[in-house]
């Protein structure tokens, strides 16, 4: 249908990529370089597309900039169809930017059995990709089962001290939901197939049936959304979260944070919410609840971690709470905050696990106690790690600011309350960053240990992100631009939440 | 109920006895001699389902070749006979007995209510030349791949048997 | 035309010969004692295969008893060398003997 | 117009910018001299703007921010003459202060940060000051709370300038709550951020709603200018160096929150609840602060509390809706409170960073000209009459006294005796420091300081003086500041007042002044002043009414019954491995989140978790011993699935 398959090249270049890389696993050094081409090329790609001024039009699976659309397994009805609109663009940006940073990261930190690390990270690459592009809901299923098993194994075998017991617990926690999930679809596969007498996995499809049982829709709506909380991670299922950030290694940790948490959030938002508008409709109260309760319980946590790793993972707990309130909400205006916040937190936060990784690189410990005073022998290091952590709690011309403002006006027009709760969260963010700030760069020196500044290699990657940070900061017209299509389509016209066709 | 019918329950009765003793057995020899009677039973019961062809070869085959070599594989093993006491010993026989009760009784109700098993046997006998005409030409590639069967388990006896130093007893 | 025994008493006689064969590969200790029963049901799959040839007036089911007794014969070769195999290392042919698999 | 105004923001930024980038490899004097002309030029810059711009307001947009459907932020400017006067004020403290740390950090390893810092500074503060778009305010407020959180903790060494960062950070951060919500309300409400635009529709505002609008604001202004309640950050503010604190608390961040309040004045000016409310808040800070400055030994302390009392004047001036008068006192108090500090800077280096008044004496002989330049200070804030201070306080005082309601009456009755107390606590430190004393300070032991630290103190003392030209009740400079701000809405330029009642309020408050400069001379400077024990009165006075351990207080109850048992064994056995910087912090926050964290996050969420999972375990080791090795049950078992499947087909089966 399409001249060139753009998409697919997309998705399957960094797993073709990934299987190379294995094969040539004698010399470290071949394996790094070669795999910093190749996802050095998956960015060139994604970027061509920005280059390629696409206007949406329509196809058989919906208006989509770019689509491709092939029979995959003919008699259940599912396609493989990839469909590329504004959203996923910016997402797979965000991730083909992520991972070559994580490729650089890792340049001396990984020793030992390098080729396959490297394998495992092109290999989520690829997954990620076709996760985000993916709008057939058994491919997105597929690609959302796969990206777990990479993952894991970067958690079991690089990681620090307990990792199995971390990365077990990540596996128990995902699969479960997502067992969950994979009930949740086949019964809407069979309903709607009753329904329509058509039996199609295509999401746009699914989207036109007519509401089932009250009941019915509620529960499949809260399978999807446990199989995305976990994910997100939504408060009472989080806990799975800074365990396997403490224990991942730098590059597992930044894809962990930076783009593992969009899939959930980017999944409820294009999947749970537009297949079962009326639940959405009567769960936002609890999404509501469940995000504020996130973003006050995870700052007031991360208050009084004495481990730096575990306390940038809850802070993005609190972050990630703040973005579910956008999108619960379900207006233009907080949707498009919602999602320009995604990109924010995952540039923002991969920073400062970035930042952490060469901290434990240096002095092989995350605890505060053996931290403090760096500014005085590190000072770029510590200007990068201040720059950084004034974005995470959003100080305005940097990037989160603009999303939480999107996110927090916009709610501010239908329920007040949750928006002041919001503005009054992000006091607790500020208290809980600036106490990491203290004790990590300023105060006292508390141990003595042989500190080397930024190298260049560290500088590239540090000065890249904060030019993001910037640009996003100062001049999110483009991105916003880009989102504008895609939110429009979502919302709809009336701007709230469609109600049940 | 003609003459080929008493037969064919004569013949039946003759296998079902023979193989009931066979399995029953204390004694390995005793039990393949009356197998070897069950097989020349059913080479005849073959023949009379009009397959003279595959009656010669069960004789050859099942009856000759495979209980030979049995009686050769007991005879050279000369091991303990079978400590299976002749009382039954009812824990190692229960589990057997039960299931084979369940599945015969429901396998004979299946075949009486089956439409279309019960319909009475023409007798009609294939001539050799007819079926090895058959035979080869419409499953040529079967007998290939049968035939490289049973090359390919020639090869693993022979190495499985063979009597090099290492595995002496 | 003349007919003999209906084809489900052939087909009984074929499943009281499996189950028969069932029987003495589960009830027996000794490991050629199962092999023999294996046998047996072959054969019985074998007859059934006969009498429906007979009973369709189709050869198939004849080809396939050749191939039934091709399969019989090259499990009897392996697997008698199997047990002679066994049999000299560890000097037994009682089937509990052989539990490393537990566990 | 729009050339000069964007000139005139680049100059601090790239100044800043470039110290940040290239700072370090410059050498020393390449930095400062960058950072110096980074204001110098927006002072010029402003000079210009002054020139041509005159009397009218200006709409100037530079460059579209965030546009997401009807909600639209650009980086726009209001120029008014309000904010022309303004950021001349801004800018040319600004510039002083910058020369005058050029030598006052001279010994200093981290100029380039420090330069870096005060130049985003002036930035943020200039922002505020010019910005259209409230989002583009809100960009200048909260860079300019972090470039204070950075200045304030300049010294991170030790623990205390850190704390007292992330302490005024934290404060005007809560301020700033109030202040998004207003920001919202804007939206929801009035559909734009624009400020004029606001100002257009503000009429349209219900009372009520104008009032609650307001009252944010008001909180907005309150976190930034360290007004009651949330004036615990300022006097910490001091541990940061001293042009610092004069920056902060003379020219910019305490003023910001005014001037918001006066840029929104239509809205204010709706409410006349919401007027009342900052009058109140305005004269009572200024009583409060009065009243604590009496009792402060360090210099600085004693200055923080004096600008609290201060702007307590704004907000009553404000209150009371004289912006012109608010804006008059706001430029004098600039002056002379930065130059109260930066002398008093001169001061502390010369006595080898010395901040005990007591321990300080005889400093008129050894130092005669930053005696002259504090006298000219001091003089001013007590409003003397005639000079500096005099006619703004005096007309801000006419205001309130003219003010219809009763209750302004009262707030002027307080505002008097805030006006009593002030030349009572500048003469006292004046007098313990300078005048001659027996255990005062020999020659031997002062520092040589820089002349051009002092020398570039005389032109803030000759305006601190002759500030009242600017706007004098009668004669030649007639109301000249009242004419330039006529046109901005809300400000009338001569408050109508009879002559007669002018006379009389300005006689009253000069026997005022003098006779508080009289009991201070008793008091202070007759008997040479001995360093009171802290005790009772004196106590309570000088750590400001106990406000800081009443919010420890405050906080401390509720928990503390709640986290009882938490609160011995994981207190201690936490605070083996806290570093000391968290504990800095309200103690009860801290053991409320150890209890989220130990006891929910850490057992019944995790524990669940994994037991559910050891269920698993259990339920797989039950299955195992099925697998017993023998043959024959392997067969058995094959056999038995054969002959259930069977059953099941039989009982499907239409008998």
């Amino acid at each position: 249908m399409l001249q060139f398959p753009i998409l697919s090249l997309i998705v399957f270049w960094p797993i073709a990529g990934s299987f190379f890389v294995l094969t040539c696993f004698r010399s470290p050094r071949l394996v790094r370089w070669v795999s910093l081409g190749v996802t050095l090329m998956e960015l060139s790609l994604v970027a061509s597309l920005l280059f390629l001024n696409l206007h949406p039009q329509a196809g058989p699976v919906g208006t989509w900039l770019l689509q491709e659309d092939y029979p995959w397994i003919a008699w259940l009805g599912a396609r493989y169809s990839l469909g590329l609109d504004g959203v996923s663009l910016m997402l797979i940006l965000l991730v083909a930017f992520i991972n070559v940073l994580c490729v650089l990261i890792s340049w001396e930190a990984i020793t030992d059995k390098v080729g396959s690390f490297f394998f495992f990270i092109l290999f989520l690459e690829g997954t990620l990709a076709g996760l985000f592009l993916a709008n057939d809901l058994l491919l997105f299923y597929l690609f959302w089962e796969i990206q777990v098993i990479p993952m894991f194994f970067l958690l079991g075998i690089w990681g620090h001290e307990n990792r199995i017991h971390a990365a077990l617990k990540f596996i128990l926690y995902t699969l479960g939901g997502s067992l969950l999930m994979l009930i949740a679809l086949i019964a809407l596969y069979v309903l709607h197939g009753q329904q329509t007498g058509i039996y199609t996995f295509s999401v746009y499809q699914l989207m036109q049936h007519a509401p089932f049982g009250h009941v019915t829709e509620i529960l499949l709506f809260a399978a999807f959304l446990l199989a995305f909380g976990i994910k997100i991670p939504l408060i009472p299922v989080h806990t799975w979260l800074p365990d396997a950030h403490t224990e991942a290694p730098t590059a597992g940790s930044v894809d962990l944070a930076g783009l593992l948490l969009k899939t959930g959030v980017y999944a409820l938002f294009r999947f749970a919410i537009p297949l079962f508008p009326s639940a959405a409709k009567l769960l936002i109260p609890l999404l509501l609840t469940l995000a504020v309760g996130g973003l006050f319980y995870a700052a007031w946590i991360a208050l009084v971690q004495t481990d730096i790793k575990r306390l940038v993972a809850y802070s993005s707990i609190s972050h990630m709470g703040m973005i579910i309130i956008g999108v619960a909400l379900w207006n233009f205006i907080t949707l498009n905050g919602a999602i320009l916040q995604l990109v924010n937190h995952g540039l923002s936060t991969s920073a400062l696990f970035i930042m952490v990784g060469m901290l434990d690189e240096r002095i092989h410990s995350r605890q505060f106690a053996d931290l403090g005073g760096l500014w005085g022998r590190m000072p770029v290091y510590s200007a990068f790690f201040l720059f950084f952590a004034l974005s995470s709690l959003g100080l305005p011309g940097l990037n989160n600011f603009v999303g939480e403002i999107l996110i927090l006006i916009g709610t501010f027009k239908e329920r007040p309350i949750i928006a002041i709760l919001g503005f009054s969260g992000i006091v607790f963010g500020v208290i809980y960053i600036l106490r990491m700030v203290q004790d990590a760069i300023f105060g006292e020196v508390r141990k003595e240990h042989v500190l080397w500044d930024i190298n260049y290699r560290e500088g590239v990657i540090l000065v890249s992100l904060a030019l993001a940070v910037l640009f996003v900061g100062l001049h999110p017209g483009p991105v916003l631009k880009i989102l504008e299509h895609p939110v429009q389509a979502m919302v709809g016209p009336s701007g709230h939440l469609a109600m049940g066709r | 109920m003609n003459i080929y019918a008493v037969i064919f329950y004569v013949l039946g009765a003759v296998i079902l006895g023979a193989t009931a003793l066979a399995i029953t057995r204390r004694n390995l020899m005793h039990a393949i001699v009356y197998l070897v009677f069950s097989f020349i039973g059913t080479a005849l019961l073959f023949y009379l389902l009009g397959a003279p062809f595959l009656a010669v070869l069960e004789v050859v085959i099942y009856a000759g070749a495979i209980m030979v070599l049995f009686l050769f594989i007991v005879m050279m093993l000369k091991s303990e006979p079978d400590h299976l006491t002749l009382g039954l010993r009812l824990r190692q026989w229960l589990p057997a007995l039960a299931l084979s009760g369940i599945s015969l009784i429901v396998m004979t109700v299946f075949v009486l209510q089956a439409a279309g098993g019960s319909g009475p046997l023409p007798l009609v006998m294939a001539s050799p030349l007819e079926f090895g005409r058959f035979l080869f030409q419409k499953y040529w590639l079967g007998v290939e791949i049968a035939s490289f069967l049973l090359f390919v388990a020639l090869v693993g006896a022979l190495y499985l048997g063979r009597a090099d130093g290492k595995t002496g007893s | 035309m003349v007919t003999i025994v209906p084809y489900s008493h052939v087909l009984i006689l074929a499943a009281s010969l499996f189950v028969l064969g069932a029987g003495c590969a589960i009830a027996r200790r000794n490991l050629i004692m199962i092999l023999i029963g294996v046998e047996i049901m072959l054969n019985a799959a074998g007859l059934a295969c006969i009498g429906a040839a007979m009973r369709w007036q189709q050869l198939d089911g004849q080809a396939f008893v050749i191939f039934i007794m091709a399969v019989a014969a090259s499990e009897v070769g392996v697997g008698l060398s199997l047990i002679v195999y066994s049999q000299r290392r560890t000097g037994t042919l009682d089937a509990d003997r052989y539990d490393l698999m537990k566990g | 117009m729009t050339a000069i105004l964007l000139i005139l923001l680049l100059f601090p930024l790239t100044g800043g910018v470039l110290n940040a980038v290239v700072g370090r490899l410059l050498p020393r004097r390449a930095s400062e001299v960058i950072a110096c002309l980074g204001v110098l030029g927006a002072l010029g810059m402003a000079v210009i703007a002054l020139i041509l711009g005159g009397r009218d307001t200006y709409h100037l947009t530079f460059f579209p921010w965030i546009k997401v459907g009807d909600l639209s932020a650009a980086m726009d400017v209001y120029y008014d003459p309000l904010a022309a006067v303004m950021i001349l004020m801004v800018t040319f403290v600004s510039s002083l202060i910058h020369l005058y740390s050029v030598a006052f950090m001279r010994d200093d390893r981290d100029y380039v940060r420090y330069f870096c810092y005060l130049n985003l500074f002036v930035f943020a503060m200039l922002v505020i000051t010019l910005a259209d778009n409230l989002l583009f305010v809100y960009l200048g407020w909260e860079g300019m709370g972090f470039c204070s959180y950075a200045l304030i903790g300049f010294w991170y060494q030790d623990e205390v300038n850190a704390n007292a960062g992330r302490k005024a950070f934290i404060c005007t951060r809560i301020g700033d709550v109030s202040f998004s919500i207003a920001l919202a309300f804007c939206f929801v409400l009035l559909h734009s951020f624009s400020i004029s635009q606001i100002n257009a529709q503000a009429s349209s505002l219900s009372p009520y709603l104008a009032t609650l609008l307001s009252l944010l604001l008001l909180g907005a202004a309150v976190g930034k200018s360290a007004q009651l309640p949330l004036t615990v950050w300022l006097p910490d503010a001091m541990a940061g160096p001293t042009p610092v604190s004069a920056l902060i608390h003379a020219a910019t961040m305490v003023t910001a929150g005014t001037f918001l309040l006066m840029r929104l004045f239509p809205v204010v000016q709706m409410s006349p609840t919401a007027m009342l409310v900052m009058a109140g808040v305005g004269a009572v800070t200024t009583l409060y602060a009065g009243a604590a400055a009496l009792a402060q030994w360090d210099i600085k302390r004693m200055l923080a509390y004096s600008t609290i009392s201060q702007v307590g004047y704004l907000f009553l001036a404000v209150g009371a809706g004289d912006i012109v008068g608010g804006t008059f006192h706001l430029v004098s108090h600039a002056f002379f409170k930065a130059l109260l500090f930066l002398a008093a800077g001169c001061v502390i280096q010369a006595l080898a960073e010395e901040h005990n008044i007591f321990r300080m004496g005889n400093l008129r002989r050894l130092m005669p000209q930053v005696y002259w330049l504090f006298l000219a200070g001091a003089v001013s804030l007590s409003a003397f009459p005639l000079l500096g201070g005099y006619f703004s306080k005096d007309r801000i005082l006419l205001a309130t006294f003219m003010h219809p309601e009763l209750a302004y009456k009262v707030l002027w009755f307080i505002a008097v005796v805030a006006a009593f107390l002030t030349p009572l606590y500048t003469f006292r430190v004046f007098f313990v420091a300078f005048s001659k004393r027996a255990d005062g300070r020999r020659a031997a032991d002062i520092h040589p300081i820089p002349k051009f630290m002092a020398a570039v103190l005389w032109p803030l003392a000759i305006l601190a003086l002759g500030d009242g030209l600017l706007n004098l009740p009668g004669g030649i400079g007639k109301n000249f500041l009242g004419n330039f701000l006529a046109m901005v809405p809300g400000a009338r330029p001569d408050l109508g007042a009879s002559s007669a009642l002018e006379w009389s309020m300005g006689i009253f408050s000069a026997f005022l002044v003098i006779a508080s400069l009289i009991l201070a001379y008793f008091l202070y400077s007759y008997r040479p002043a001995r360093e009171p024990a802290m005790v009772g009165l004196h106590k309570m006075l000088c750590s400001a009414f106990y406000l800081d351990n009443l919010y420890r207080l405050i906080f401390v109850k509720p928990y503390q019954a709640m986290a009882g048992f938490l609160w011995r064994d994981v207190d201690n056995r936490y605070d083996r491995g806290l570093v000391k910087g968290a504990k800095a912090l309200f103690r009860p926050y801290r053991a409320m989140a150890v209890f989220l964290w130990l006891k929910i996050d850490e057992i019944c969420l995790n524990e669940g978790a994994m037991k559910a999972a050891g269920g698993l375990k259990v339920l797989s080791s039950g299955l195992g011993r099925w697998t017993s090795g023998r043959l024959s049950t392997y067969l058995t078992m094959l056999f038995l699935g054969l002959a259930i499947f069977f059953g099941v087909l039989a009982l499907g089966y239409p008998w």
